[in-house]
């Protein structure tokens, strides 16, 4: 059951000149969230722009252990996301959530290999926190851009993740695709070891891995993102193609069959 | 207060509908909605078997609406009547149902398939929608194919039918004396305005469709005038929509001739819409001193204002 | 850079003109704009004599548009040659006159009273006002109308002929071939949508004259699909418009197919907006290579997208 | 010659929950604008709402003497006064002017009569301002509904103008219209007192103005506010009846004809 709240903005983080956090006052929402959910979210009311927009809950901020609020890790694009960096403390946004399928989380005996390319991050932090209480064994694949795409690396650090981390141009990390790390570790992988992979990036990275995890046997998750009207299975706007018994595929709403997908279920061509 | 409707033989306890492939098959709504206290709910276009529409993207915003090109992806009419009607029906839902034909022989089977369902209120005759080719359109624009569908539907069922007509004509309202003349026994308008968004730096369509439907906001004073010019035309009941954000917009539609309003954009901004909508429809007729709804359709006032200088 | 676009006979210096009636009879913006920048000056609608049009309100603001209903308020024909010409053409501004009539023979003589003065470079016939029912819109929403009235101003001109065309139609392009065929030397669209809105707590139309013609951004993705399905049609010049803001927008329309593009609420936001949209269509054409204007007319590309799971 | 500013805001001045005063800084403007004349206003960027609207200019803001902004007073009724309301200091407002026509400023021969109607105000504190430098004997003529929409009072006290204050609940001065002390005091006025009256209010208050005058024999001009568009005489939409040789009436802008008109030449029905 979603919430609509008109939340009241507690703090904006500027993390750079594109990437902001923002933490919303929106209690009910924190508390029924899980790992991988999300929130449509518009910063103004009126038609400037109309509809609203998805974004991954980021943290879950809390009081005391009770979930008071939520963050969302915004990466500047256009309008809505002009307006999340804009946005003041004390002003209200309009937060419905959350919404959609959470990433399966499973017990210590399997490990989980997060996959994230640049604001792909926002998912794995409340995987991370999730994971890190059940001792559930957890490395980061991180790739962006640049040392300035890569995010609250030290958050992670802290939870005890592994972070493998690559830049395209080589500031930080290794240089090149995530997915050169997240191939040799799947190489180097001990007989025996159960590995869950998440991934959440941009479409050709999801491929890749999806692509890499099939090679290797493991299970993988992928966050997929497509324009979403509603979020809540109004408008078939957000469809992926899944695999059809025939050989073809069907059409599936990922705002309310995903955004969370068993990565070998869907058709990538 | 009363704010029950009557669209001909139907009636319903209040006139708020949600519109056609903006409410899913209405059970995605059933958290969020007690679909027993909408007037009614219009599910998403249905052929006679699934189809999966367009290839995404399908929707693009635009300045105060959006245009969509789904391709009246969709479960078939059986499978909607088996998977998807009972639970409607176990929710109290005034279930309308929103159809397609390839051919006047797939509107007729169709009908004849939900006629013999269980829970079904009217039929409304999607021959408006502009994304797909072979989706009614061509019946929508020729006042004989209008005739001809609603005539042959009307024959094979004994509910109501409910044409929606297509904005995208010289004179809807031609369409809605066409319309009743064959015998329908409410219309629905309007349906989406076809356009087109191109994203400059690519040079490529915004959508994959390359045209689709602008609803929203944007289209509301020209969705308006044309329910008051059918309204000027018709007697049957009239279905008003196009652009309803608010309580003050479905008023605007029924003072201009609209029996009930059909909200579809809205719900996709704010799915809380329909209680706001309801509770200042309320609040109006309160101030107003409106006992009945049905009291307040079509009394637009166009006596010559007073002017000073 | 070469910004110049060509129509028909007429070359204009860019493709930008000011649409008309929303840039008075040019002379309005004398302070504001160096007239002899743009591509050209299109002014208000003229009849023959002179008219007061409709009392007030005559316009309403709508979401992301607006309504207007001026009624074609005008100066008459030779008043604007004695009065307004003169200093026009000092100024160096290319001057579309935007020609009304009641009747065909009116259209005739007021082309004809112009085509004897200087400094009139092109006529645009308005068959599209919608906000007047003596106004030429019986010409624009009747094929017949349209060539008829076409081939009878080009019979008693040698100025280029450019009628403009109405949205309210079920297909522009048809008028398009209609226009082309009688002659004309390129089409405008398109003009204002015919539209209504009503204040709910007065129930009175917001506007006097009831019904009244929507501008404005809403309008844009059904004026860029109009301007697509006409370029598809006919070869004659195209000057596109309908909510155009900014140089992005006008880029749109020339990708859509629009040889020239008109600007008209625009102006009314901010009317120093014309050097803006010059200086950004100048950017894009750097940023994209594109030495001539010319070569983006028409470039949508509409091959299918690659496409991911 | 109108200038575009993207003004910034000064300060914002609540006066009740609904009047406020904008200042903005717009030195170009200020220093062009003649009492009477207006500015159109557009707080938000974007389509919502899309057009701008018309102001009169309040006060001129100087610096040591150099004009250096303008101020708007404005009474909440819709979209654009309402984020007037909420504006905040720094933020910007696209503001252009100055436009329109300027009241008459006589010479100390002539007395001049304000008359305000509620928010009717706005156009007579330059007036005053112009006039007292100029030792004109000025009386100001101001009703509201009640005490809430007298604003401003010691401003023009301070001037030396004589005061005339009406309310139409009598919370404030005379009880009812403005038109009933301006009334007495016309029919009052010694012989070979040259009074000019400048009226600014509501229509009805105009016409009522309007015929005083005339049937008193004094020169009148008023502030008619019409519907705008643009401001600068492009879209017709502002248009008054004024008289015609015929013994009809010619549409004539406010825009650019007026706002300021001789009261003589409108129609008044
Ligand atoms: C399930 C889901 C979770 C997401 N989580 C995050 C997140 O945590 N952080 C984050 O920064 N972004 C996230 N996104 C992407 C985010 O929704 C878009 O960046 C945002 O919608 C852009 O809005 P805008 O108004 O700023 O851009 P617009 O002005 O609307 O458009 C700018 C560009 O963004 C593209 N775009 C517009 N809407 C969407 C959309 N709904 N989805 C994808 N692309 C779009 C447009 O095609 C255009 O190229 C998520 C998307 C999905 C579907
Ligand atoms: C020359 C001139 C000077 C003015 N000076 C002042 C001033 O100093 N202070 C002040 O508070 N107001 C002034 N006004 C009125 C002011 O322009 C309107 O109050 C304002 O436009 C309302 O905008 P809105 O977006 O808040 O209201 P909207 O949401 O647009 O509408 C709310 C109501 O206001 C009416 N309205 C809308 N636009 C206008 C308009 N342009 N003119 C008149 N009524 C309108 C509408 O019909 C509606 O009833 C002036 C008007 C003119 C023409
Ligand atoms: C995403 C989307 C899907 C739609 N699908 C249908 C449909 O299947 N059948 C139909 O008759 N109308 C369909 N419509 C049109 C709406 O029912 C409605 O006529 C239109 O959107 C105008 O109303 P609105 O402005 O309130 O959205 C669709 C509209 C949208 C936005
Ligand atoms: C206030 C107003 C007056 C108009 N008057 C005329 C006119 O006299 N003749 C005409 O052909 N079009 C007239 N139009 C239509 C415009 O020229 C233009 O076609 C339309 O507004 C769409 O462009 P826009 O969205 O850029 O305004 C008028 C439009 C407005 C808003
Ligand atoms: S976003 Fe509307 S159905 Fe998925
Ligand atoms: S406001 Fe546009 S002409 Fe006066």
């Amino acid at each position: 059951m979603p919430f609509d709240i008109d939340a009241r903005v507690i703090e904006n983080r500027r993390l750079s000149s594109d990437y902001n956090v923002l933490s919303l006052e929106a209690p009910d929402i924190a508390g029924a969230t899980e790992p991988g959910q999300f929130v449509m979210v518009k910063p103004d009311r009126g038609i400037d722009p109309l509809l609203r927009r998805p974004f991954s809950v980021f943290e879950i901020l809390r009081d005391g252990g009770r979930p008071v609020g939520l963050s969302i890790l915004s990466k500047r694009v256009g309008v809505t996301t002009g307006q999340i960096f804009g946005a003041q403390a004390g002003q209200r946004v309009q937060c419905l959530g959350p919404l959609g399928r959470a990433f399966t989380l499973p017990g210590p005996a399997t490990e989980v290999w997060m996959v994230a390319g640049g604001v792909g991050l926002a998912p794995f932090w409340t995987v991370a926190e999730a994971l890190a209480g059940r001792g559930v064994t957890l490395t980061l694949f991180y790739g962006g851009r640049g040392d300035a795409d890569l995010l609250y690396l030290d958050y992670f650090e802290r939870l005890g993740v592994t972070l493998a981390v690559c830049t395209e141009d080589g500031s930080r990390g290794e240089r090149g695709r995530v997915t050169i790390p997240l191939e040799r570790a799947l190489a180097a992988r001990q007989a025996g070891t159960d590995v869950l992979v998440h991934a959440c990036g941009p479409d050709p990275m999801l491929a890749a891995v999806a692509r890499l995890a099939a090679r290797y046997g493991c299970r993988c998750e992928v966050s997929v993102e497509r324009v979403m009207g509603c979020g809540l299975g109004g408008c078939y706007s957000c469809v992926v193609p899944v695999k059809a018994a025939n050989g073809g595929f069907h059409h599936v709403r990922s705002c309310i069959s995903g955004p969370i997908f068993d990565a070998a279920t869907l058709v990538w061509d | 207060m009363d704010l029950s409707v009557r669209l001909g033989p139907l009636t319903l306890k209040n006139p708020l509908i949600a519109a056609s492939g903006c409410f899913g098959y209405g059970l995605e709504y059933g958290e969020v909605v007690d679909l027993s206290s909408l007037g009614g709910v219009c599910v998403k276009g249905l052929f006679l078997s699934e189809r999966e529409g367009h290839p995404p993207p399908r929707i693009v915003e635009t300045p105060g609406g959006m245009l969509n090109a789904i391709g009246l992806q969709g479960i078939g009419v059986h499978r909607f009547i088996a998977e998807r009607l009972p639970e409607l029906r176990e929710r109290g839902a005034t279930v309308l149902v929103n159809i397609c034909g390839v051919t006047l022989d797939e509107y007729v089977e169709v009908a004849r398939v939900l006629s013999d369902a269980e829970g079904v209120a009217a039929i409304e005759l999607n021959i408006s929608c502009p994304n797909i080719k072979e989706g009614g359109i061509q019946f929508g624009c020729s006042l004989s194919g209008t005739y001809d569908v609603v005539s042959a539907v009307k024959k094979v069922t004994h509910l109501p039918v409910i044409p929606k007509l297509t904005p995208n004509v010289t004179s809807p309202s031609a369409f809605a004396r066409a319309a009743e003349d064959a015998g329908a026994d409410a219309i629905s308008l309007v349906n989406t305005f076809l356009a087109m968004a191109i994203d400059v730096e690519t040079r490529r369509p915004r959508l994959s469709n390359i045209m689709g439907g602008l609803s929203g906001p944007a289209i509301r004073p020209i969705a308006v005038r044309m329910v008051y010019e059918c309204r000027c035309e018709v007697k049957i009941p009239i279905i008003g929509m196009g652009g309803i954000m608010d309580a003050r917009d479905a008023l605007e539609f029924i003072i201009a001739g609209a029996d009930a309003v059909q909200v579809g954009t809205a719900n996709f901004v704010d799915p809380f819409v329909w209680g706001k909508i309801l509770d200042g429809i309320s609040d109006y007729m309160t101030r107003h001193g409106i006992a009945r709804i049905a009291d307040l359709v079509g009394t637009t006032d166009t006596s010559p204002a007073h002017s000073h200088a």
